[in-house]
């Protein structure tokens, strides 16, 4: 078994070498297969959080559901791989502001005295099983589980009205 | 009481909803009659307000109706209660009274002047816009009320300059007179909040108490609350440096230039010194900075009129002048002597203003004094009654100005001889104004009434019909009697200082011995004769515009060499520099003014540069915006 | 265990190479990408911190957000699926039309 | 809990939900048919909403542990249903006259009405990430409603591009809020808050990128950009529920954040202050040349954006106003929050009735659009034009108008804390005098150019009398609370 603080490692790495190719890779589609693997990083995270409902439905939502949505838009629009972006002027102030708010996020929170403090959880009530979740969801968080269902529905049906195909007698 | 203060404000509003909504079934004629009946109903209240206040005690003289509570902002400490009403006390119904005596007159004028122009029941239906405005202006019980109609002239001021339809001049000018104004309403608004602060009262009737409690309480006035309110003051009476924008508001139809931009509108900001008279006694410093812009705006307007062409613009500048005076006066204290000239300065530049107009008129809409001359064959009535305004201008005695003017220039005198050296600067500085305004007076009605014709050939100008005859005359009468009517210092009748000194803070000031108040009357007096004469020697005959265009010295000493021996002192010491200063000042009125209008546009392309670069329909761009933001909000939340 | 600032930073990481991939990739469809990154490292946020305090709640919280990106998936690509039909490309900067 | 009393009490926020399943419903049982139903139905439900709402009292009850039922909550949820309401009026024409869905349309826009109702009335970051969604995503299709026309399309899709990465800061900045205190609802934050020793970088991070998220909403500057080419794009009722519905239903939000979580603090207020002066110089000087109508709209709602984050800047302020003076912050936090409902309840009311005039005249024709085809229509559109005129006025703040008020109201909520606030507010006075500049510029456009061709016949209007009863009687309030406010401050006011 491997320790909890290996996993980590692991885990992390992988999700971190897969963002770094998502918004690296030219070609889409290998920027999906990637963004694949941060999912799928991310989920061993969760697991070695002891929360492995939330591990599960990643995979089968994010990794599996959402991904293979991804991949089959990018292949119904057969699109090749793009000419090389190239570093302008634009690109490059962007690339340089985003890191700057990349290094404003991480060091504070690096540094942060309250979050280096032992990881020594105060006797947890609860663990993150199913159970325990749908405890939460359907009493404390019911109104925002009931929310989602209408976002949900609502998003479909705008989804259907956006990508269906014209009526013959629809105008501009 | 409450009855009249209502009407004073309703028929005015109701005047101008009921023409506004019937403009296009009306004609000229019948819109111009009912707002002129309105007009001079409206007088026949304010006489009645006045009769009423004078049956009361001195220290009574004042009457508060509510009609409403307009509204409450806040809760607990924080409340702000604004009712809506009219506070009637000797101040505002003075304002009142003239307000529309001389818009009654100006709206009779009216009906024939616009008979011709379309869209006449229109201008009627703003007119009354801009009469109800001034006097919810004058009469409204709170400084809150004072400020809506604050806007609500500079609006009727804006759509009435702009009335022309399609005349792009127009629109700019109305564009820039609203601006400018603006500039000073935030100064006005920026008052009013911190007065609020300070005293927890806007009423008109409890600041002064307020005020006079919280001095006697120890409490520090600072000077700037009250310069707050003094750049509100400047926006509105065209003073430096915020003046710009009132010459170039002469491109409105000329009764409105009479109306607003002579008589009342521009008044505005010396009543509303005078209102918070006391506020700037007790702000310190505050007072010497209104006294030293108002003796600048009176010399630095006066320079520029003496070399103008358009007769419009040469009374444009006058006014400026006129009401650097009126500044000048309340900055030394004597707001009193300010209404005065007020007063005075209503009658007789509505007069010139009504009276230009009847010569635009008659000559169809030539306002180039180079093209006049001589017109007093054919518009005998109009050069009377435009001669008696331009004696009154330049401060000739007996004539309603000489008074008012002489009072303030005494006041300057009397400050410096009780021994603040600072006021003979002013003192200088306005008799030298008063020998300008006597100049240039004289050169526009010479140069438009005198000499020889420049007319065009075809060009049969003919007196202008009765509806604009009679308000001449009746100005012209008040231009001759209103000023010994109402005050003659040195007969220490002074009915109208007495009428006013109840809401006005006093003039702390020892009075000057009667010799020489006589003395500097006398001395007032010949610099306004002398100089008259000399303007009206230089420009008289077959002047040749293209040499008499220039202040020549030889010229200038040719028209004294008959009379003095100290030509070349003269020369050196007066006419080079007075010639250097026109030619700066004439310089100041084409780069600046004009040139302010420029740089807007440069400002404009500019803008138009950075916007195109930053949203340049990108959602990349956008985004980069989004994440700088994201940056500086974590760098100041970081600390 | 591992401290929960561990978590954080590698949430961090992965919030600030989603900006990074939003602000310098034009393929509309590698944006949206890049906005799955950050909403991950939220959650990788709700359930790090939850483990000190009530843990299923972040589970909850996740779930949530995870609901909300399939929903925005949804309607983004329909939105791509329109745009494509229309310009016949999916590159954010082939619309700007719309400007100054 | 009780579910029924839960139940009762949030009637405003379920029946929108209600009233878009039943559309849903209708169009599934008659593909293409339900026609002025949908309308009807979305009507109905609003008004029946609204109903409920007056005719009960707030209880100052926590609805299913979330919601707020309490006097704000219920203005801005009446107001905001007010809004829907317009734009059901607003959107029926357009669609019968370009044969769009209807059904879809209306079931979108109530979803999007009840996020905007659950967004003022969360007290739980959860609720209120979920409202912005709710909100968001059916508004991302109604602003590419149109998908056969490009314009419309390129609108919903930058505007859901940005939103979803705005929505990536924000929900990043609820998660390090809850990472803090391992819990999402605001009693629990403001508790965690109250001791500023316990604020570190997780908390800070956490509010600035909530602030990221939620400016974006209210189309703050510097996260602005999308406002112009999506106003611009959209279908003109959709741009007006964006411009009247989400800037209330966002700040609403912000309003109660800044209100119950927030602690005074100098990062936040320089954040704060940043925002606010930034979005007045933006917009104003963005419309200063602008000549399409919907995005000079656009640029001056980037500025109205700025003068109503001065408002919670104070109200932020306030708080530690009360350490100086006592027991006075109270009564100066609450009437500062009163201000920046009032100054929303004008902007909403002008803002209809502009995009109302849009509408009308415009017909979606792009070149009615532009302003320099509006020369002279004094002359032959006597009423519209001076309805136009009155909008403008009011936006610009000019006394007689409920613009005025609201602009009073704030400033005078700034003034009652002194100089603390003097440099937005600086900005606010001077870039007021800016925005006269293109006000007026409009004024003159339709007073006093002449149309280059006197004798061609008027612009057609759309002909629906509905959206001209909108625009009259949302004239007639601009107005009318010009004049006397003092109803809808009651109102407003509890």
């Amino acid at each position: 078994m491997l320790s909890e603080r290996t996993a980590f490692l692991i885990f992390s790495v992988i999700a971190l070498i897969g963002a770094v190719n998502v918004i690296t890779r030219r070609h889409p589609v290998h920027a999906a297969l990637w963004l694949v693997g941060t999912f799928l990083g991310v989920a061993g995270l969760f697991l070695t959080l002891g929360a492995g409902l939330l591990g599960a439905i990643q995979v089968m939502v994010y990794a599996g559901a959402i991904m293979v949505l991804f991949l089959f838009v990018i292949l119904l629009l057969n699109l090749d791989a793009p000419p090389d972006e190239g570093l302008s002027f634009a690109r490059g102030a962007s690339l340089l502001a985003a890191v700057a708010t990349l290094a404003l996020i991480a060091l504070p929170l690096a540094r942060a005295p309250e979050l280096r403090a032992a990881a020594t959880p105060e006797s947890p009530v609860a663990d993150a099983s199913a159970g325990q979740v749908a405890n939460v969801l359907f009493t404390r968080y019911a109104l925002p589980f009931e929310v989602v269902s209408l976002l949900l529905l609502i998003a479909m049906v705008g989804a259907i009205h956006l990508a269906r195909r014209p009526r013959r007698d629809e105008t501009v | 009481m409450s009855t009249v203060g209502a009407l004073l404000l309703g028929l005015p509003l109701a005047a101008a909803t009921l023409i506004g909504i019937l403009h296009r079934r009306l004609s000229t004629r019948t819109a111009g009659t009912l707002a002129f009946a309105m007009a001079a109903t409206c007088f026949g209240l304010a006489v009645a307000a006045f009769t009423h206040l004078r049956g009361l005690p001195e220290d009574a003289r004042h009457v508060a109706a509510t009609f409403w509570s307009f509204l409450e902002l806040g809760r607990g400490d924080a409340a702000l209660t604004l009712d809506v009403g009219v506070w009637l006390d000797p101040l505002s119904v003075t304002w009142a009274l003239f307000i529309t005596g001389v818009g009654s007159l100006i709206f009779l004028y009216s009906i024939s002047y616009m008979e011709h122009e379309a869209g006449g029941a229109r201008y009627f239906a703003c007119l009354c816009l801009f009469l109800f405005s001034m006097l919810t202006l004058v009469l409204g019980k709170n400084l809150f009320l004072t400020f809506l109609g604050w806007e609500g002239v500079g609006l009727c001021s804006y759509l009435l300059i702009g009335f022309e339809y399609g005349k792009e001049t127009a629109a700019q000018a109305g564009r820039k007179a609203f601006l400018v104004n603006r500039i000073g309403d935030v100064g006005f608004l920026l008052g009013m909040f911190w007065t609020w602060k300070l005293f927890g009262t806007l009423e008109h009737g409890e600041l002064t108490p307020k005020l006079a409690a919280g001095l006697a309480a120890g409490i520090a006035l600072p000077p700037l609350l009250a310069l707050c309110y003094f750049v509100g003051a400047c926006g509105k009476s065209a003073q430096l440096p915020l003046f710009v924008w009132l010459p170039d508001a002469m491109a409105g139809p000329t009764p409105v230039s009479a109306l607003i931009h002579a008589a009342t509108m521009v008044t505005a900001g010396i009543y509303l010194l005078c209102r918070l008279s006391s506020l700037f006694v007790a702000a310190d410093w505050a007072l010497d900075v209104v006294a030293f812009t108002g003796a600048a705006t009176a010399l630095f307007a006066g320079l520029i009129a003496l070399r103008q062409r358009d007769i419009k613009r040469v009374l444009a500048y006058s006014t400026v002048s006129q009401l650097g005076y009126m500044f000048l006066a309340c900055g030394l204290g004597a707001f009193a002597s300010s209404a005065f000239h007020v007063v005075t300065h209503a009658f007789f530049k509505a007069l010139l203003f009504l009276g230009s107009g009847a010569v635009i008129h008659a000559l169809h809409g030539e306002q180039d004094l180079w093209k006049m001359g001589g017109l007093k064959h054919h518009l005998p009535k109009t050069a009377f009654a435009m001669r008696i305004g331009a004696f009154a201008l330049a401060g000739i005695a007996p004539f309603a100005g000489f008074f008012s003017k002489d009072e303030i220039l005494g006041v300057a005198f009397a400050r410096a001889y009780a021994g603040d050296p600072a006021c003979w600067v002013l003192w200088g500085a306005g008799v030298l104004t008063a020998a300008l305004t006597a100049f240039y007076s004289a050169r526009m009605i010479t140069l438009c009434f005198d000499g020889s014709s420049r007319l065009d050939a075809h060009s049969h100008p003919h007196e202008a019909p009765a509806p604009m005859a009679i308000p001449l005359n009746v100005l012209a009468v008040l231009s001759l009697v209103g000023g010994i009517g109402l005050g003659f210092e040195a007969l220490h009748w002074l009915p109208l200082h007495h009428w006013l000194a109840p809401t006005l803070a006093p003039l702390d000031l020892p009075p000057l011995p009667g010799a020489l108040l006589w003395g500097l009357m006398t001395l007032a007096f010949l610099i306004a004769v002398l100089f008259w004469r000399i303007g009206a020697k230089w420009y008289s005959g077959d002047c040749e515009p293209a040499r008499a265009a220039e202040l020549t010295f030889p010229r200038f000493a040719g028209a004294l060499a008959g009379r003095f021996f100290v030509d070349e002192i003269y020369g050196a010491l007066i006419v080079r520099p007075l010639r250097f200063l026109a030619a700066l000042a004439l310089q100041f009125d084409v780069r600046v003014v004009d040139g302010a209008a420029r740089g807007l546009g440069q400002f404009a392309a500019l803008v138009g540069t950075g916007v195109r670069i930053v949203q340049n329909g990108t959602v990349q761009r956008y985004a980069f915006w989004m994440v700088a933001g994201a940056i500086a909000l974590l760098w100041l939340a970081l600390g | 265990m591992a401290p929960q600032s561990w978590y954080l930073i590698v949430s961090a990481l992965l919030f600030g190479l989603g900006i990074v991939g939003f602000v310098t990739r034009r393929n509309s469809l590698v944006m949206f990408m890049s906005v799955e990154l950050m909403l991950n490292a939220a959650n990788l946020v709700f359930v790090a911190a939850a483990r000190d305090h009530v843990p299923a709640r972040g589970s909850a919280c996740a779930l949530f957000v995870i609901a909300v990106a399939a929903s925005e998936v949804a309607v983004g690509l329909a939105l791509v699926l329109a745009l494509f039909r229309l310009k016949k490309s999916v590159d954010s900067d082939a619309v700007r039309e719309l400007r100054a | 809990m009780d579910l029924a009393t839960d139940l009762a009490a949030t009637a405003p926020l379920w029946l929108p939900m209600l009233g878009c399943l039943a559309v849903l419903l209708l169009e599934t049982l008659a593909p293409g048919r339900s026609g002025h139903l949908g309308a009807l139905v979305a009507g109905a439900a609003i008004a029946l909403a609204f109903a409920r709402l007056v005719a009960t009292a707030p209880s100052g009850r926590l609805p299913f542990g979330m919601l707020a039922d309490d006097a704000l909550g219920r203005s801005l949820t009446g107001l905001l249903l007010l809004v829907g309401a317009a734009v059901v009026v607003l959107a029926e024409p357009l669609l019968a006259r370009l044969r769009l869905a209807h059904g879809e349309f209306f079931a979108l826009l109530l979803a999007s009405l009840s996020g905007m109702v659950l967004l003022v009335q969360a007290r739980d970051l959860m609720a209120l990430f979920l409202a912005v969604e709710l909100l968001s995503i059916p508004l991302y299709v109604l602003a590419a409603f149109r998908r056969l026309s490009a314009p419309s399309v390129e609108s919903g899709f930058k505007y859901f591009l940005l939103g979803a990465f705005a929505s990536g800061f924000l929900v990043y900045g609820i998660a390090l809020l809850f990472s803090t205190c391992g819990d999402t609802s605001y009693a629990a934050l403001a508790r965690f808050a109250a001791d500023p020793a316990r604020l570190g970088a997780t908390w800070h991070v956490g509010v600035a990128l909530l602030l990221v998220g939620l400016g974006f909403k209210v189309a703050a500057a510097p996260f602005h950009g999308w406002t112009p080419d999506v106003y611009e794009g959209a279908p003109t009722p959709v741009t007006a529920f964006m411009a009247a519905g989400v800037k209330v239903a966002a700040f609403g939000g912000v309003l109660r954040l800044a209100h119950e979580v927030l602690p005074d603090g100098a990062g936040l207020r320089a954040g704060l202050a940043l925002l606010a002066c930034a979005s007045m110089l933006v917009g104003n000087l963005g419309a200063l040349l602008q000549v399409r109508l919907k995005r000079l709209l656009a640029w001056s709602s980037i500025a109205h954006a700025g003068y109503l984050l001065l408002g919670v800047l104070v109200v932020v302020a306030a708080k530690s106003h009360a350490g100086a003076t006592g027991a006075a912050a109270t009564p100066l936090a609450d009437s500062a929050v009163q201000a920046v409902v009032f100054y929303l309840a004008t902007y909403a009311l002008t803002t209809l009735a502009a995009f109302g005039w849009i509408l009308d005249l415009g017909r979606e024709s792009a070149e009615l659009q532009d302003l320099r085809a509006l020369r002279g229509l004094a002359r032959r559109r006597p009423w519209l034009s001076a309805a136009l005129a009155l909008c403008f006025l009011s936006f610009a703040g000019v006394p007689l108008t409920a613009g005025f008020l609201g602009k009073l109201y704030v400033l005078k909520a700034a003034f009652a804390l002194g100089t603390e606030l003097i440099v937005p507010m600086v900005v606010l006075a001077a870039t007021s005098v800016i925005a006269l500049g293109y006000y007026l510029r409009i004024l003159s456009t339709l007073y006093m150019e002449r149309a280059p061709d006197e004798n061609a016949p008027a612009p057609a209007r759309l002909g629906s009398t509905g959206v001209a009863l909108l625009i009259a009687a949302a004239c007639g309030g601009v107005l009318l609370f010009g004049v006397w406010p003092e109803p809808l401050l009651r109102w407003l006011g509890g």
